[in-house]
């Protein structure tokens, strides 16, 4: 028997920081909402720490029922949380990012006006998030899913009188509903033939059903359906427009939001459901598709962005194309892996980013920047961290799961690994890139003294007047540090056989994944092969061993020349990236415009919209067809009126006319009838 | 003998100039004089009904006719001399204050 | 010898002047108006005479209580007591009291001498009444005929309008003509059938197939009496007369005379039973309904406006005449009972809400004089708003109940396009009684006009008429009631004609001596 | 064979309809006036035809005397001139003349072929003055005393509406109302 | 005092306390103060009054409950016959719920012939809450059109510059077309000679109705033309963009929050209830029309550049959701019909009453006035916010469960319907969203927006009641839904027959 976990207090608490702050925070001070904040949220991830070490005491998956939300006949869907190995991960990285990027933000965010609305959103978003990855049916998931999106959306629009803010804020919200409307036909598809939302009730009619025939049946239609969602949440082609947008909000938010947490949702969703996608190869195709293709064209786009939280927003994006790829090719465990040790760096590297900013008075574009190495050192270290991180040098957290990634891919089909590869260099490079042109050279910015308080963060250290670029506050490097060890050693959960580890958590996740696979999974599923191989590390045979240590060489080799390039582009000669963008201008112009989506979307689908409803649907709909049919038919009768009114020519004799008429059809009709009775 | 359908054809010619009468004439007072001509015409036929059913009850509808007839006409034409007083006029086509 | 038993019975009895006593009670009064109105000076003319006039009606209420107590034949068959007449009798008077009690005011704006005024009323309400129990077409045309001849004079009141005379003028001239008509129909009638009691009509016509002669007897009939309802073709004389005549008469003769005509109609329609009135009815009701709803709807004169939707009410009400099995012919009767009297409720009291506003000279008669109205005088429109509510049919008025019933007896009698043209009818007609209000509460007045305190005989007029338009909405039962009772009573005539006339041995043709 | 009597019913026919006729083209009200009671008179000489004295009398006396006497003398105190021919309404003659052609030509028809086929001999039900006023005073009584009712209103419509202003004499009388 | 003992004449309490209080208001003074506070402790009291419908409605048993059925007139058959059923229940809560709120609302944006718009506001509860209580026919057109009279007056008299234009054509509109409704009752009373819709509804079901088959469909039509007038299904819905651009706030959310209801209302009750076959057989094209209404009302309201307009065609196409679940015979389709019903009723109303407060400040409801109003109004930025969520369809706020189960109704229904309808969630977070950046984002433009006023009391008592009501709702609709979930399960016991006789067939 399990005993009670309370687990919907881990959502609540934040909900209740959110409300306090809310409500009461314009009228009380700065530090009063930094401890209301941080205590709530520092609470949920206290009580998730508790949770996890009750955890291997529990019989999984650890279900608990709340309350009855709808019912309607027989569907129905409660308030119901679920915990096994996945969730509990999700859990984890969840609450553990969330608090440390609180507790940056009280740095951060300290002289902003709109200090206790920050925290608020900021613990409301908590609360969704956790509700996300705690619900027990795809209902309440989906209460998470689009009340992180409403975080995200008030997060992004923070600084509102910034019409770019704004915007940037409705836009993520309009495409996450896009990607929403494609989950909403999947649970109905879910209601209608399972007759429930219930993870586990789902789960367990679609167990025995055998994997569809590639690209038809219900089971890809659900599939395909839930990746619409996840590409809206997790920004994969063609929806992940509104993430590089997103990065109008402040830095935490994009370190928190659009990094670490929602927007691996969909990885988490897809993950979740890989019952279903099991049995959908059709389904499972497209994922991992989309996934690589968002990887590499995402990186692309990177290389030639300025702005330091574009490059970094490109980055996520293709990352999360890697989970993709992973959950694509079946190997979910990787997938998460990667999610997690993700959230640490690319966490990092925001935060860090945000420490630049800060330092320089909120400047942006990395050419503005440079040779910041000494003056921002704790910045530089762990940035340095984070940037080993994800290009991949070996030792660090994203060389094990990314090659875990690789090698899982190449297993389902050398494209996805060549790509994977291709994507890998290219993050190195971009990556590097940015850690050169921000950290070395020498500083080309103006004098940062003179925008102080004047950039979009309002005066996010206006208040103490001083020249200068500084390092930041203690209250903002402690959490870099900490996230920089994080995404050091976060890798080493999950060392791979091949390198002399036995995976550790491919193992913990174990049950969930593996127990499900569908009953003859034989030769069609290439990557579930794989996992059942990775399970017997020690029966693996020899020469797989070394073929994935060859792919790992190449991939590090990948990652060391993306550096390489790198420094010799940045650091060495300077000036060539700006001759070489002259010589294959039309190539750089296109993907500096990030291929020109943007345009392209507005030009198809916005403005036809927009203009459409105007000319033909309101103007010609409603007022020409509708209410002028309505009109002139009012006018018919007024003229008609009209002549009925001229029958009344005030003409005594015309009036005994009539009479006499009438009266003599009268007669004629009456003796006709008398007649020919 | 005379067949009653020639006293009845006549009675009818005699409504039909009345309304004839009411119809092409301009001045009021012919207008007037011709709806008494359909009264008499109405009371021949009365007359040669009674004749024909033997009742009298004819002949003295034709009494009562012949009283609502002298009642209308002093009534109208006090109306004619009204509105003569507003108008000056006895042309019908001209009192048409009252239209549409 | 017969002849001379014949006139030993038909020397009248009290019984015989008991069933006509309303009549005769209100031609008194109307005798003593005339007496006294020499005696009372000009300035209290008005009310004094008015209230004389006034006891007078309540009076004939009463004696029409009476009346009611002793139904039966009277003066040798020309007249019927049954609560059909009494039904009618009661009508017309009371209209005619609730007339008088909203001309007192009006009377003296006016400066009309009033002795005249009142006599004329209570004399063509004698008319009426006698019209409404007459079974004999020489006391209908003599009834019709003082109806008619003192409504024209009424018209002609304020002889000092062009107005007010040419409308008289209209009205009798064409009054005369539809009469001739009517007349020519009782004669070819009275030649068809050799007598002219409705009864013995009805009889004889029960007895064998009708001839043609009976079917253009009926025509010409059907014109005289079309004429004095209102109905299209022959509605042509509304709109002019009501215009020019004054304000409480139109109120009057909109109401009362029809009413009348129509008891006559019903009589002659299904007393008779009259052969080949279906289409008749059936065009001429859709044709009412239709062009006095479309004339209405550009209308700026208020008066004028209402006389077009007197003739589509005139039109609805025909519906209920268009049935053609005899077990449906009860429900229609009460039905156009039930409409003659809610549409006098409405009727009287909106033309007396329009006699009040309209001030010397009926100055203010157009809609524009109307803006404002809400703000101006709450009281006086949201009483006018009530009797317009009525005239569209809005539920919980005696309007709703009234075209309610007449449409319900048509679905029963399968005609279900009749139906729908009046249904759709009052949809458009709500349009035009709407622009009333809506002139009347959201447009602010533009030009001054002048609204006198409401005095206390209008104050009364209104209410009797508000209280009988809501009592007629919201507790129909009672007269309806009394109206189906009285269908039955007319209605035996078809089959107990013979009854009718045993009773009455000395109506044998009188033979040459 | 031609009857005397059908030979003294064509007379006062063909005289009344010519009477009749000549109301209608006579410009003058006045020969209007004249014609009208020379059909009245040719009536009367219908009635007595029939038999029907006493209403031939009253024809006489009451109709072509006192009511014509009426219209002549309305004439002259209005001394209506010749009336002009102005073109009032299309209507009258374009609906009006040929309906009442229509009409009255099916009513012809109608009596000729549906009225039976009933002849009349001379005197064919004598109306004594006495007979008549038996009726009047039983079977007739009612309407014939509530006749009295209707000479009053005539009365005093007459002495309503044709009265000069008296002092009470309504307001602004206005001739043209808008 | 013994609660059962009152059962059977709670609906006549709570139906003619209001109009009492009308009366009443006429005999005070014109003190417009006591005014408002009178007819503000009257609507309460109704609305405590109401109160007592859900408190003490057996749940679990289905039909009609609180009857009372007295014979009123003989001839025609009328009954005084009330009763509610889960279905009904609420929408007589919804409307006692809102007048308040009306009269909270017209606290101060109503200074001119007070008097007379509180006891017209009164008279239009009154005639609201008949609407949904009446189960005699005849009752149900006489409270039907009497909604009419007051709304057309507080558009024409209160409302904005083109009242009369916007009164008129309201009037007419839903004139017009109830009169087909009026036939269809007299030709099914001259049938059966009663008005009472139990027996009716009994009646038609056991085939004792002559020649019902060949009327049917013109039945079905003539009251489908008037409720179709009334939601407003797709073509007819020119009326209410009108209606609301001129009519005080007031009067826009009892427009929107209640009397749009009755039309949807009547379809489940009258349409479904007495015509499942017709219903049945008609769902396809009425189907079609809603789903028209749901897209083509979002796309429409996109390019409002008026506030209320905008909020009116998305009421356009909010209703379309109502009518697509109720033509889709699945159980969630008509829970969640109902459930939109109250959910948008609250929502829109809110809105309204949000619009109305801006249109306090700034005279107008044009947008582009607007802009970057978060700054000096932030409660009322806020407040707007939350109501604005909850009407896209938020999960948590009201707007989202109905919403789901109508989709996933339509979608068992006919999947393409449910696809379609779906794109709905995406347009209403355009236009609500882009209407709300325009208007409270960015830097303030117009130096006139500099200085506005943020919320007053009275206006927080009126629109925050909205917010609390959408959130329990969204939390908890299980309380609501559990009223519904029978009521809706008999008004489908009909179709099961339809469909084993077409199966049969």
């Amino acid at each position: 028997m399990n005993p009670d976990l309370k687990l919907w207090l881990i959502p609540i608490l934040p909900l209740a920081g959110a409300a306090v702050n809310g409500f009461f925070g314009k009228r009380s001070s700065r530090q009063a909402v930094s401890v209301v904040g941080l205590f709530f949220s520092g609470a949920a991830f206290a009580w998730a720490l508790g949770v996890a070490f009750r955890f291997s005491s529990l019989d999984l998956p650890y279900q608990e029922y709340l309350a009855h939300w709808i019912r309607s006949g027989s569907f129905s869907a409660d308030f119901a949380f679920y915990l096994d190995q996945l969730s509990l991960v999700m859990l984890l990285v969840v609450t553990a990012v969330g608090f440390l990027i609180h507790i940056y933000s009280v740095g951060y965010m300290w002289d902003d006006p709109g200090y206790y609305r920050f925290f608020s959103y900021l613990n409301l978003f908590m609360f969704f998030m956790l509700t996300l990855v705690l619900a027990n049916n795809y209902l309440l998931m989906f209460i998470g899913w689009e009340g992180v999106g409403l975080a995200s959306y008030l997060l992004i629009g923070f600084w509102f009188t910034k019409d770019s803010a704004a915007s940037a804020g409705k836009k993520a919200f309009i495409v996450n509903r896009i990607g929403d409307f494609g989950f909403l036909i999947g649970l109905f598809l879910l209601i209608q033939h399972f007759g429930s939302l219930t993870f586990s009730q789902v789960f367990e009619q679609v167990k025995p059903m055998s994997a569809e025939t590639a690209g038809a049946g219900l089971l890809t239609a659900i599939g395909i359906l839930l990746m619409v969602g996840a590409c809206g949440k997790s920004a994969q082609i063609p929806l992940y427009i509104w993430l590089p947008d997103a990065m109008e909000g402040p830095t935490p938010v994009s370190a928190l939001i659009h990094a670490a947490t929602m927007v691996t949702a969909g990885v988490y969703m897809v993950s979740r459901s890989h019952v279903i996608f099991e049995r959908a190869p059709g389904a499972l195709t497209v994922v991992a598709v989309i996934g690589t293709l968002t990887a590499f064209f995402a990186a692309t786009i990177g290389i030639t962005q300025t702005d330091i939280k574009k490059v970094l927003a490109y980055s996520t994006v293709s990352q999360l194309g890697y989970m993709f790829m992973a959950c694509g090719v079946g190997a979910f465990s990787a997938g998460i892996f990667h999610l997690m040790t993700h959230a640490f760096f690319k966490g990092l590297l925001f935060l860090a980013a945000g420490s630049v900013i800060h330092a320089v008075g909120g400047e942006q574009d990395m050419r503005q920047m440079g040779g910041l190495r000494t003056k921002l050192p704790w910045t530089f270290w762990t940035m340095t961290a984070g940037t080993l991180a994800i290009a991949g040098i070996p030792g660090l957290a994203g060389f094990f799961s990314k090659d875990a990634i690789l090698w899982r891919a190449y297993q389902a089909s050398w494209a996805y690994w060549l790509a994977g590869v291709v994507t890998a260099f290219i993050t190195s490079f971009y990556m590097f890139r940015l850690w050169f042109l921000t950290f070395f050279g020498e500083y080309r910015g103006a004098a940062a003294t003179a925008d102080h308080g004047s950039h979009a963060a309002p005066g996010a250290h206006g208040g103490h007047g001083h020249g200068g670029i500084h390092e930041s506050p203690r209250v903002m490097v402690i959490p870099l540090a900490i996230l920089a060890i994080l995404s050091v050693i976060g890798g080493y959960v999950g060392v791979p056989g091949s390198l002399g580890g036995n995976n550790r958590f491919d193992h913990f996740l174990g049950p969930v994944f593996r127990a499900t696979l569908p009953a003859e999974s034989g030769q069609t599923q290439m990557g579930e092969k794989g996992a059942t191989e990775q399970t017997t590390e020690g029966t693996e045979p020899k020469e797989e061993a070394s073929k994935e240590l060859m792919f790992t060489g190449i991939s590090v080799a990948a990652a060391f020349l993306g550096l390489g390039l790198a420094w010799l582009l940045y650091y060495r000669s300077p000036d060539l990236p700006a001759r070489i963008a002259h010589g294959i201008a039309g190539l750089y112009g296109v993907v500096s415009h990030k291929y020109y989506v943007d345009e392209i979307y507005a030009a198809v689908v916005v403005r036809p919209l927009v203009n459409g409803s105007t000319s033909i649907l309101w103007q010609g709909v409603d007022r020409k067809v509708i209410d002028d049919t309505v009109n002139r038919a009012a006018d018919g009768a007024r003229h008609v009126s009209d002549e009925v009114r001229h029958m009344q020519s005030g003409n005594l004799r015309s009036y005994a006319g009539w009479i006499a008429a009438g009266a003599a059809v009268l007669v004629a009709y009456m003796v006709w009838l008398g007649v020919a009775r | 003998m005379v067949p009653l359908s020639y006293y009845l054809v006549l009675s009818g010619i005699l409504f039909a100039c009345g309304v004839t009468g009411f119809l092409i004439k301009r001045n009021i007072i012919t207008i007037f004089m011709s709806i008494e001509l359909m009264l008499n015409g109405v009371n021949l036929s009365f007359v040669a009904f009674a004749a024909h059913w033997h009742q009298l009850a004819g002949q003295v509808f034709v009494f009562f006719v012949m009283v609502v007839a002298a009642a209308e006409a002093a009534v109208g034409l006090a109306i004619i001399i009204a509105v003569y007083r507003t108008r000056e006029t006895l042309n019908v086509d001209q009192v048409n204050l009252l239209k549409l | 010898m017969t002849m001379l038993l014949a006139q030993m019975q038909a020397i009248p009895q009290s019984a015989d002047y008991v069933r006509i006593l309303p009549e005769l009670v209100l031609s008194i009064f109307g005798i003593l108006v005339m007496v006294l109105e020499p005696l009372v000076d000009e300035e209290k003319s008005q009310k004094t005479l008015g209230m004389i006039a006034f006891t007078g009606t309540a009076a004939a209420l009463i004696s029409t209580w009476y009346m009611a107590q002793s139904p039966g034949l009277a003066f040798s068959n020309s007249v019927r007591v049954d609560s059909f007449s009494v039904f009618f009798t009661f009508l017309v008077i009371a209209i005619a009291a609730v007339v008088i009690l909203s001309s007192f005011e009006y009377m003296a704006v006016q400066r009309i001498r009033a002795g005249e005024y009142y006599a004329l009323i209570l004399f063509s309400v004698v008319g009426m009444a006698l019209m409404a129990s007459a079974i004999e077409l020489v006391m209908i045309f003599i009834g019709l005929e003082i109806s008619s001849i003192s409504t024209y004079i009424l018209a002609g009141f304020r002889r000092h309008e062009a107005a007010s005379s040419e409308s008289s003028l209209k009205y009798f001239l064409l009054g005369s003509f539809a009469t001739a008509f009517f007349l020519y129909g009782v004669a070819l009638m009275f030649g068809a059938t050799g007598s002219t009691n409705i009864d013995i009509i009805s009889q004889k016509l029960q007895s064998g197939p009708a001839q043609v002669l009976v079917y253009a007897a009926m025509a010409m009939m059907f014109v005289g009496l079309g004429f004095k309802v209102a109905i299209a073709p022959f509605h042509i004389w509304t709109p002019d007369v009501y215009e020019g005549a004054p304000a409480p008469v139109v109120g009057f003769m909109s109401t009362a005379p029809k009413a009348a005509a129509f008891a006559v109609l019903l009589r002659v329609v299904f007393a008779i039973n009259a052969p080949g009135r279906f289409w008749f009815l059936w065009v001429a009701a859709a044709l009412s309904m239709t062009l006095g709803n479309v004339g209405a709807l550009v209308q700026s004169n208020v008066k004028r406006l209402l006389a077009y939707s007197s003739i589509a009410h005139a039109g609805y009400l025909l519906v209920a005449f268009a049935m053609t099995t005899p077990e449906n012919f009860g429900t229609g009767i009460s039905a156009a009972m039930f409409y003659t009297a809610a549409y006098a409720a409405m009727n009287v009291g909106a033309f007396a809400v329009v006699s009040h506003f309209a001030n010397a000279g009926e100055r203010y008669v157009t809609l524009e004089d109307y803006e404002g109205l809400g703000r101006s005088s709450p009281l006086l429109a949201a009483t006018l708003t009530i009797f317009l509510l009525s005239l569209i049919g809005i539920p919980m008025t005696g309007g709703f109940f009234a075209k309610f019933y007449v449409f319900s007896a048509a679905l029963r009698a399968n005609l279900v396009w009749l139906t729908l043209i009046g249904v759709v009818n009052s949809a458009i007609g709500a349009y035009y009684y709407l622009r009333i209000i809506v002139v009347m509460y959201m447009r602010e007045s533009r030009k001054e006009v002048p609204v006198s305190p409401i005095p206390l005989g209008l104050a009364l007029a209104l209410g009797i008429s508000i209280l009988a338009t809501l009592y007629l909405g919201i507790l129909p039962n009672r007269v309806l009631q009394v109206a189906q009772h009285s269908a039955q009573d007319l209605l035996p005539d078809l089959t107990s004609a013979p009854a009718s006339t045993a009773q009455t041995p000395h109506q044998q043709p009188i033979s040459r001596p | 064979m031609i009857s005397i009597h059908l030979i003294l019913f064509l007379a006062f026919g063909a005289v009344a309809v010519a009477g009749a006729v000549n109301l209608l083209v006579q410009r003058h009200p006045i020969n209007s006036a004249l014609s009208l009671i020379a059909v009245m008179a040719a009536l009367a000489g219908e009635y007595l035809l029939l038999g029907a004295e006493f209403v031939a009398a009253v024809q006489v006396i009451v109709y072509a005397g006192a009511i014509m006497v009426l219209f002549v003398f309305v004439i002259m105190l209005l001394n209506a001139g010749v009336e002009e021919q102005t073109k009032g309404s299309r209507v009258a003659i374009l609906f009006g003349v040929p309906g009442m052609l229509l009409g009255s030509l099916l009513l012809a028809w109608v009596v000729l072929k549906h009225s039976g086929t009933g002849e009349v001999a001379v005197g064919a039900l004598p109306g004594a003055p006495n007979v008549i006023g038996g009726l009047l005073f039983h079977e007739f009584l009612l309407p014939f005393e509530i006749t009295s009712i209707l000479i009053l209103v005539a009365i005093m419509g007459a002495v309503v509406l044709a009265s000069k202003p008296t002092v009470a004499g309504g307001g602004p009388a206005r001739k043209v109302q808008d | 005092m013994n609660i059962d003992h009152l059962s059977p004449y709670i609906l006549t309490l709570v139906t003619f306390v209001p109009l009492a209080g009308a009366l009443l208001l006429m005999l005070l003074p014109r003190r417009d103060r006591d005014i408002r506070i009178f007819s503000l402790v009257i609507t309460l009291l109704t609305f405590g009054l109401s109160l007592h419908l859900p408190v003490y409605l057996h749940r679990a048993q289905a039909g009609f409950q609180f009857e009372i059925d007295k014979p009123w007139i003989s001839s025609p058959n009328i009954h005084y016959h009330m009763g509610v059923d889960g279905i009904s229940l609420w929408l007589v809560v919804l409307t006692t719920f809102l007048s308040p709120l009306c009269v909270l609302i017209s606290w101060k944006s109503v200074h001119d012939r007070v008097k007379e718009f509180f006891i017209l506001l009164l008279i239009l509860e009154t005639a609201l809450i008949g609407v949904f209580t009446s189960l005699d026919l005849f009752l149900f057109y006489f409270f039907w059109e009497a909604t009419l009279i007051p709304m057309a007056l507080l558009i024409g008299v209160f409302g904005h510059e083109r009242k009369v234009y916007a009164a008129v054509k309201f009037f007419m509109y839903t004139m017009i077309a109830s009169v087909f409704m009026l036939a269809a009752i007299l030709w099914l009373y001259a049938r059966t000679h009663s008005f009472d819709f139990v027996v009716i509804r009994d009646a038609i079901a056991q085939h004792q109705v002559a020649n019902f088959p060949a009327a049917a469909p013109w039945l079905f039509l003539g009251f489908f033309i008037a409720f179709a007038v009334k939601v407003p299904l797709f073509p007819f819905h020119t009326w209410l963009p009108d209606a609301h651009v001129e009519a005080p706030t007031a009067g826009s959310v009892l427009l929107a929050g209640v009397l749009l209801k009755m039309g949807t209302y009547g379809m489940l009750r009258f349409n479904l209830g007495l015509f499942p076959e017709q219903s049945r057989g008609n769902a396809p094209w009425i189907m079609a029309l809603a789903l028209v209404g749901i897209i083509y009302g979002a796309l429409v309201a996109m390019v409002q550049p008026n506030m209320k307009k905008l909020i009116a065609y998305s009421s356009v196409s909010h209703l379309g959701f109502v009518v697509l679940g109720i033509f889709s015979f699945t159980q969630s389709g008509l829970n969640g019909a109902m459930f939109v019903m109250l959910a948008h009723g609250v929502s829109t109303g809110g809105l309204f009453m949000l619009a109305g407060v801006l249109h306090e400040r700034r005279h107008t409801y044009e947008i582009a006035e607007f802009g970057g109003l978060a700054s000096p109004m932030p409660v009322y930025a806020a407040s707007y916010l939350f109501i604005v969520l909850a009407s896209v369809g938020l999960p948590l706020l009201n707007g989202f469960v109905g919403e789901f189960l109508v989709l996933s109704g339509a979608f068992q229904a006919k999947p393409i319907y449910g696809i379609l309808a779906a794109t709905g969630v995406i347009w209403s977070a355009c236009y609500l969203l882009w209407m709300f950046q325009r208007v409270f984002y960015g830097k303030v433009t117009n130096p006139r927006n500099d200085s506005v006023a943020d919320l007053l009391g009275f206006e927080k008592a009126a629109i925050w009641p909205c917010a609390i009501a959408a959130l329990v709702m969204g939390v908890a609709p299980i309380m609501w839904l559990a009223a519904i979930d029978p009521a809706v399960q008999a008004a489908l016991t009909p179709f099961a027959q339809v469909l084993s006789k077409v199966v049969s067939q």
